[in-house]
């Protein structure tokens, strides 16, 4: 993993080292995937759909015994310390938290009951957990005004919005973020990166995130990877991939440095695949 | 159909929707809100989140009854009903929330979308020979087309629990273009996609469009999608209509500017 | 479906349920007045007039009905609560409550028995349900984690196999007598000359219905007022979710299985006193599934309305209707009671929301 | 090597929608079929064909009743004992009544009544879901128990309240009844469970059967597209409990020779859902694989210490009975939520990748 | 269990597991214990060991039959199914597989009629015989029987309502009115409205046929309500040591039928405490030895073993098996001289079985509980026989209607 820009000397917060993921003890998913985040910075994972992100962050937050996955080989540290044997709380614990895809709110919970679940690791008392709660619903105003409403009936971007600030309220160090941007509105796509930046700046939270939205994710990471049938195949500094050729064209969509549009999409036409 | 018929058709209207409301309890999902969907046309529904557009989509397929407010649909006005008689007036549909059936195969998922067009009775399935297997063959030859043309042949037998957000989206398109809808609603097509597929997902509403000539109202924050493929654009906010136009006009127009697009665009 | 979460204000003609209710006054109004011009001998008349009458002319049997129904109520109640505690906090439908009951009042009784004295038995006991929550969630619930509610379920009635087998080879298949006056439970009753007969309160029942209304409030408080009551409903929502926000689940489930334990004991030694430990007593669990759909799976609340509407209803019908059709209505009757309360409110009096959204 | 598909292309769809597409599976079925029609009669004797062919066949059918209703439409129930018996006695009734028919033909047509009441108590299916349907279920379960006791004319009013079979012959052979020879008896079970498996197999296949696995897997979604639910449950409910009655028919008929109420209690319903969800929902070969394995382990391991010769009461034994099936059933549950078909399709498919792991 | 290939399989079918393990366990302890002496002692019987092996069926039908399917292939030489359930799906097999089956004092009242039944027998007594006994002891008590008012609490399967029919009759005969109080399997234990009824409706005599926990739960709840004890009997099967200790003193008065002795003052009793409780070969806790049912085991394996015995010198054989059996049973003569010389003079009534009469006409008396013990209070008691016989014929023919290839004999 040397040799690609990142700074060898740097702390890493998280490392991923060759894993390997089966799914009902016959799927294989990940074949050997490898990455690093160093503290305080913000990572990418690219990737089409299937290409084992999600796999990926749920491997790193123990999440995947629940869905009768398991890495069988490698091993995840974060902080230096082995966390592939621990408890998903342990983790949460540790600072480590990941706001899975698809929302997974508790819907007999109301909003802000839901984020208070966030809390739940914390051990610094009341005022702190309010005084979070508030920066919470400044930082998505319309979650105020929903916040008695139970979490199962509001819309599919308020929920959204609910699950990323859940984990905000468990204060971590790191965070992975399964797609964040999805089902929410342009302008709060924004918002969410320039919260993730915010964070990353003044409170130093690392992030690993998975993103559709590679514009986005390219603009506001320092580094990225782009997975693809659960393995790594391309990797380097946000900048170097955004200059790309091939992510240009498959993942920014811009052909000749120009914005194609989506109408003059053509079927059947080329695939980039790297492992051809 | 070719592009001169598609504008032909395109003067009537499928649909009318005139001064709807709708609230759950305190909260007010839709305000007074009237448009219109004409026939052929790709009708994009944008908002912010919250602004009630999946509200709006289950109104019109009968999921949710609005309190206020009338629906013409084909030229006749349509009262309260249980949803599954908006799919028998040919009103086809995808979730924001993937709603598959998860524990069914592709196949089974879309075939699943043919239901109301089988017609032969329980006893026959109970032999299967004869009518039922010749209709479900029949079925079959539809479904294989459609897996063709959305180009998932190869989890034609994977139940769809297991496939990756993207694909799960693509099998629900698929399950309602079985239904081979004249209204097809679409809530979010495209989100968790990347360009690539978003591509894709693109040239199949198009084509859908294009080749069937079926309507289509889709809801999707990406605005590239929408300007790109929508003929017109209705945007909602708060539960309120605060423009209605074509992409052109939406672009420019500061009301939507200000609460949804923001400075970039 | 969709009506009932909707629909909650405007519309101009009357509600679905509204309906309901006047066709349901109507019919009962007719049956009344029918009966009266068919006469005293006629069904409509027993059915519909006599056992008010009864209950008019005989009140004291009235009222020992009605306490024996808030009795049992009571008991049921208690029961009940032992699924619910673990169903709101896992979402997992325990079936093994009825042989916790039995498991708790025979470790009692077997402690007493081997010489060990009262109360330390009984503390015994109490370790003993903690002991057996560690290992449900160490064996049975941790490597079942995230999976559909069904097979939770079935999990817990192989537990319960399993408690059967264990628990008749540790204490043998006989019934046992509890030792209710050695735990110091009041024994005797008081009677009263009332209404020109008696009515008769049974001591071990009023200090039932105090134990059942302490610990009720115990855990409201717990459930509303804690942290951990909060996570304990996150977890029943979405296993998964719960552990992505670092819930920490095991240990959540070794208290809820605990506290349903202790509810568990309490319920064996109250039913137990009542007539005595036997194997038998788990088919207990079976009166308390009806209270828990009538009150709502989730709530505390419901499981002892619902313990209490059920108990009186079913002595009110089993005393004033079973004879009319042979008696022994009792093992029905509460099934349709609920079915009744069910078909207004699908997630029962007190339960969560059943949300339909798309 | 010798277990893959590769080779076998499918040149049609209808070859594609065979039951058993790949070559191999449709030879498995063929031996399978052969041994059970050809082997099995000359080389068990009556102890195995008494106790565990006939009783795993039966129970194989109910199964597979419970898993059309559980594992294909998802609606939970525990009433499948009491359909069970709805079978039973109307078989029974007529048989009485019209004495000259041949049995086969009423057996078949008792599933019909089953399949009424079915309809009956499927209905609050419509309103409630889940756990709370299940314990609606129960209502049908207990009243149906009751209604076999209460009701004289069931049992033609005999005075200890059972049903008797008596001798009935087709072809000059007895067919029921204690002359009928088990060979006899095994062999029309047999018949019978074949080809209603494979009626079953072909509703599930086709359109019928997807309706009710869309309303299993999100009745809201599968309203959308255009199927009723109501009909759709109610279907779903009437087949099962068409199955579950031939299946007590049987029971009583071709294997017990009698039976009272106990015979179809809330416990049969549990060891029925106990097949399904062990062998797999869902799945009909893990119906047949679900109640050997439920059936047959208690008769293993209470032949078990005979055979070893260890020397322990037959009490004993019993409670390790209960022990090591409440056991095994958490265990498989942990091993595969999905059952021991889905085991069976995960060692199938490492075969198909041999000699590769994955 | 002793293998051999000269002995008699002796198969008990037992539930000491389940709901009814409480009524069961002494039974089968008392059953297995007389059995395990006869080999201890005298070496078997007639010189030939007996083989006993118990099966659970933790009163379960279909675990019965299937217990019984697991022995029938070993030449039991008779069958005790110790559960009405489980008798009547027997009663059909028994002919095929020539397998008798004993009965005793419950299953199928009809089957008492030995013409019709030639391979069940249900001595020393049907439960309608006993109905009869039991409404005699009433009547003979102070205000007769006439004008009463009889209340009938049963256990809501075929073994509680068994004597209903009696009843109707004899009331409408005797003039009595009868209350019938059904009690769920499921509530067993759960009886307070139903003895609210019973406040109610004041019965002035209450007669039980229950078994198993609603035993006691029903004692208890009859001592709730101040209903005078001794107005209270109980069919033999509630009679038990367990059903009246745990309602403590509100059991004393209590009243039950019986057919045999209770206690360990029997010569025979005493070689069981000798050569089996002792020796450590019983299942039984010793301070249960001689309670009601274990006493109920022993009169059963007494008449189990007499009627081997009457086999072996009838027919010749000595290692009999069920063909025997028959004979032996339809010779059973176990007079007063023959039960002294056993050990157990004065235990029960001289018991006489015919090929008429499966069951014979044989007495009760009724016992009393006193706190600790039970005493016998009436004499013996016959059966009104008269009454009887012919509604025992009556449902043996109806038995019979639909069964044309039902195996019948004659006797002379
Ligand atoms: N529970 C599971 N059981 C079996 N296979 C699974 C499971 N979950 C995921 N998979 C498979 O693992 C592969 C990777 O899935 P994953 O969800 O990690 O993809 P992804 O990159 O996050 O895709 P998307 O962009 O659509 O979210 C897919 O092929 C999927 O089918
Ligand atoms: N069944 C319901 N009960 C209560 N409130 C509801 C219900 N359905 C929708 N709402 C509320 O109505 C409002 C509109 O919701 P809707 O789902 O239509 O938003 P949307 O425009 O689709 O938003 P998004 O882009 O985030 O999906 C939301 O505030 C939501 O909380
Ligand atoms: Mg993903
Ligand atoms: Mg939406």
């Amino acid at each position: 993993m040397s040799g690609n820009g990142v700074d060898t000397t740097e702390d890493l917060i998280l490392s991923v080292n060759n894993i390997e993921v089966i799914y009902n003890h016959v799927i294989l998913v990940l074949r050997g995937v490898s990455l690093e985040v160093p503290k305080g910075k913000i990572v990418a994972i690219l990737g089409a759909n299937g290409a084992g992100k999600t796999t990926t962050l749920k491997a790193i937050s123990n999440l995947l015994k629940a869905e009768r996955g398991e890495v069988t080989k490698g091993t995840i540290e974060f902080e230096g310390t082995r966390v592939d044997t621990m408890s998903a709380n342990q983790l949460v614990e540790r600072g480590c938290i990941q706001v899975m895809e698809g929302r997974h709110c508790f819907e007999h919970l109301s909003v802000e009951e839901n984020l208070q679940t966030g809390a739940f690791t914390r051990r610094d008392g009341r005022a702190a957990i309010a005084q979070d709660l508030e920066m919470v619903y400044d930082y998505f105003p319309r979650l105020r005004e929903r916040k008695s409403s139970l979490a199962g009936y509001i819309s599919g971007g308020e929920q959204q919005m609910t699950a990323i600030g859940r984990a905000l309220m468990s204060r971590p160090k790191m965070i992975l973020l399964d797609e964040p941007s999805m089902g929410l509105a342009p302008q709060l796509v924004e918002e969410i990166f320039e919260i993730v930046t915010k964070l990353n700046k003044q409170e130093n939270v690392s992030f690993l995130l998975a993103e559709q939205n590679t514009n986005m994710a390219l603009k506001y990471a320092d580094y990225g990877y782009v997975l693809e049938s659960g393995r790594v195949v391309l990797d380097g500094e946000a900048k170097a991939l955004r200059n790309n050729e091939d992510i240009k064209e498959f993942y920014l969509g811009i052909a000749g440095g120009d914005k194609r549009s989506f109408k003059d999409t053509k079927h059947y036409k080329r695939r980039k695949r790297w492992l051809a | 159909m070719n592009v001169a018929a598609k504008d032909i058709a395109k003067g009537q209207n499928i649909l009318e929707i005139d001064g709807i409301s709708l609230s759950f309890g305190g909260v007010k999902a839709i305000r007074d809100v009237s448009f219109d969907v004409k026939k052929g046309e790709i009708r994009a529904i944008i908002g912010p989140n919250g602004a009630g557009k999946t509200s709006m989509l289950n109104v019109i397929n009968g999921f949710y009854h609005p309190q206020e407010g009338t629906i013409n649909y084909k030229g006749a006005k349509r009262h309260d009903m249980r949803p599954y008689v908006a799919a028998t007036q040919g009103i086809a549909r995808t979730f924001q929330n993937v709603a598959l059936f998860a524990g069914m195969s592709t196949l089974d998922n879309i075939m699943s979308g043919r239901m109301l067009k089988m017609k032969v009775s329980l006893p026959w399935h109970f032999i299967r020979f004869g009518p039922a297997e010749r209709e479900e063959l029949e079925h079959r030859e539809r479904v294989e087309h459609i897996i063709d043309f959305l180009e998932i042949q190869a989890i034609r037998r994977t139940p769809v629990g297991r496939l990756p957000y993207g694909l799960q989206k693509r099998v629900e398109l698929g399950r309602a273009l079985a239904m081979e809808p004249e209204l097809l609603l679409l809530d979010e097509p495209m989100a968790g996609m990347n360009l690539e597929e978003k591509e894709d997902m693109s040239r199949y509403i198009l084509d859908v469009n294009d080749q069937f000539g079926t309507t289509i109202a889709l809801i999707e924050h990406d605005m590239g999608v929408v300007m790109d493929l929508s003929d017109r654009v209705l945007v909602l906010d708060y539960g309120e209509k605060i423009a209605d136009g074509t992409p052109d006009e939406i672009k420019n127009n500061q009301n939507v500017i200000d609460a949804y697009l923001g400075v970039a665009h | 479906m969709s009506d009932t979460t909707l629909k909650s204000d405007g519309g101009s003609s009357m509600s679905q349920t509204q309906r309901n209710w006047l066709i349901t006054v109507l019919i009962l109004a007719a049956a009344v007045a029918g009966s009266f011009v068919a006469g005293s001998d006629s069904l409509l008349y027993k059915v519909f007039v006599g056992p008010f009458v009864e209950m008019y002319e005989v009140p004291d049997l009235f009222v020992q009905v009605l306490w024996e129904g808030l009795v049992a109520g009571t008991l049921y109640a208690l029961v009940a609560l032992g699924f619910v505690l673990i169903f709101k906090a896992s979402g997992v439908f325990n079936f093994a409550q009825g042989i916790m009951v039995v498991f708790g009042g025979l470790s009692l009784v077997g402690f007493y028995a081997a010489g060990v004295p009262a109360f330390l038995s009984l503390a015994l006991s109490v370790a003993m349900m903690y002991g057996l929550a560690w290992t449900v969630e160490r064996v049975v619930l941790r490597p079942l984690v995230n999976q559909d509610p069904l097979i939770l379920f079935m999990a817990t009635i192989g537990l319960t196999y399993f408690l059967i087998g264990f628990g008749e080879f540790i204490f043998g298949g006989e019934p046992k007598t509890m030792i209710t006056q050695e735990i110091g439970l009041p024994s005797g009753s008081y009677d009263f000359d009332w209404f020109g007969g008696f009515v008769s309160f049974q001591k071990l029942d009023i200090a039932a219905a105090v134990i059942a209304a302490i610990m009720v409030g115990c855990l409201a408080v717990f459930f509303n007022k804690t942290r951990i009551g909060r996570a304990l409903r996150a977890v029943a929502d979405d296993h998964q979710a719960a552990l992505s926000v670092g819930i920490t689940l095991r240990q959540i489930w070794v208290i809820v299985w605990f506290a349903a334990g202790i509810v568990a004991l309490t319920t064996g030694i109250m039913w137990g006193a009542r007539s005595d430990v036997s194997f038998a007593l788990q088919v207990i669990a079976l009166k308390a599934l009806p209270v828990i759909i009538l009150g709502g799976l989730t709530s505390i609340p419901g499981a002892i309305v619902g313990g209490l509407i059920i108990g009186v209803a079913e002595k009110t019908a089993e005393f004033y209707w079973g004879p009319l059709v042979g008696g022994s209505i009792e093992s029905w009757i509460p099934y349709f009671i609920a079915l009744g309360f069910l078909w207004f409110r699908p997630q029962g009096l007190f339960g969560e929301k059943i949300i339909d959204r798309i | 090597m010798f277990y893959r598909e590769a080779g076998q292309f499918k040149t049609n769809y209808r070859t594609d929608q065979a039951v058993f597409p790949i070559f191999q599976d449709k030879i498995g079925v063929l031996v399978i079929l052969a041994f059970l029609f050809l082997v099995v009669p000359f080389w068990f004797n009556d102890f195995w064909l008494n106790s565990i062919m006939i009783p795993t066949l039966i129970f194989s059918l109910a199964a597979i009743g419970l898993n059309l209703l559980l594992g294909y439409a998802g609606q939970i129930s525990l009433g499948t004992g009491g359909f069970m018996g709805v079978g039973a006695y109307s078989c029974y009734k007529l048989t009485t009544i019209f004495p000259d028919i041949n049995i086969l033909v009423h057996i078949l047509l008792s599933g019909f009544f089953a399949a009424i009441v079915g309809i009956l108590f499927g209905i609050p299916s419509l309103r409630i879901k889940g756990f709370y349907l299940a314990i609606a279920t129960l209502a049908s379960q207990f009243f149906l128990e009751w209604s076999f006791g209460r009701i004289g004319w069931l049992y033609n009013y005999n005075p200890s309240g059972a049903i008797e079979v008596s001798t009935k012959r087709m072809f000059g052979i007895a067919i029921t009844g204690p002359h009928a020879t088990s060979l006899t008896r095994y062999l029309i079970v047999l018949s019978i469970v074949v080809v209603l498996t494979w009626v079953a197999s072909n509703l599930v296949r086709g359109r019928i059967g997807r309706a009710w696995m869309a309303v299993r897997d999100m009745d809201i979604a599968a309203e959308l597209i255009g199927i009723r639910l109501l009909q759709a449950k109610l279907t779903a409910f009437a087949i099962s409990s068409y199955f579950a009655g031939v299946a007590g028919a049987l029971m009583v008929f071709m294997w017990l020779g009698a039976a009272e109420v106990e015979s179809f209690d809330i416990n049969h319903s549990f060891l029925i859902l106990f097949m399904v969800v062990i062998g797999g929902t869902g799945s009909l070969i893990g119906s047949f694989m679900g109640a050997a394995f439920i059936w047959v382990l208690p008769i293993f391991l209470r032949a078990a210490p005979r055979v070893l010769g260890v020397d322990i009461s037959a009490a004993t034994v019993e409670h390790f009975n209960f022990m090591i099936v409440g056991g095994l059933i958490i265990f498989f549950l942990i091993v595969e939520p999905n059952g021991i078909a889905r085991l069976w399709q995960i060692g199938k498919e490492k075969l198909r990748r041999w000699p590769f792991p994955y | 269990p002793v293998q051999a290939e000269d002995s008699i399989f002796v198969p008990m079918l037992t539930y000491r597991t389940g709901p009814f393990a409480g009524s069961g366990t002494p039974i089968m302890d008392g059953m297995h214990d007389y059995f395990t002496m006869l080999n201890e002692r005298d070496g078997g019987i007639g010189g030939v060991m007996l083989e006993i092996e118990e099966c659970e069926t933790a009163y379960n039908a279909q675990k019965g039959v299937e217990c019984y399917e697991s022995v029938k292939d070993r030449d039991p030489v008779v069958i005790n199914p110790y559960s009405t359930g489980i008798t009547l799906q027997l009663i059909p097999k028994a002919p095929v597989d020539e397998i008798p089956i004993l009965s005793m004092g419950y299953g199928l009242s009809a089957t008492a009629v030995g013409e019709s039944f030639p391979w069940t027998f249900n001595a020393p007594s049907t439960y309608w015989s006993q109905m009869s006994g039991i409404i005699r002891y009433i009547e003979a008590q102070g205000d007769g029987i006439a004008g009463q008012k009889i209340g009938f609490i049963y256990l809501d399967v075929g073994y509680g309502r068994e004597p209903i029919p009696l009843l109707d009759e004899l009331a409408s005969e005797m003039g009595f009115e009868v209350v019938k109080i059904p009690v769920g399997v499921k509530d067993m234990q759960n009886q307070s409205s139903h003895w609210l009824q019973v406040r109610r409706e004041r019965p002035d005599w209450m007669i039980m046929w229950g078994w198993g926990a609603m035993n006691p739960t029903a004692i208890k709840e009859a001592a709730k309500i101040n209903y005078p004890m001794d107005h209270f009997i109980g069919v033999w099967w509630s009679g038990g040591n367990v059903d009246v200790t745990p309602a403590g003193e509100g059991a004393v008065g209590y009243l039950s039928a019986n057919f045999h002795g209770t206690g360990t003052d029997f010569p025979a009793i005493q070689d069981i405490i000798t050569h089996v409780v002792e020796a450590g070969k019983s299942l039984a806790d010793p301070d249960t030895v001689g309670d009601n049912f274990y006493n109920r085991g022993v009169a059963n394996a007494v008449a189990t073993a007499e009627a081997i015995r009457t086999a072996q010198q009838v027919t010749g054989v000595s290692v009999v098996t069920g063909v025997e059996m028959r004979e032996g049973l339809e010779n059973l003569n176990i007079t007063a001289e023959r039960l002294t010389e056993i050990g157990l003079e004065g235990f029960m009534n001289p018991m006489q079985i015919t090929c008429e009469d499966h069951a014979g006409a044989h007495p009760i008396y009724i016992q009393q509980w006193d706190g600790e013990n039970w005493n016998r209070v009436s004499d013996w008691i016959e059966p009104m026989s008269d009454r009887v016989r012919p509604m025992l014929e009556a449902a043996a023919e109806a038995y019979l209607a639909d069964k044309p290839e039902w195996q019948t004999q004659t006797c002379n």
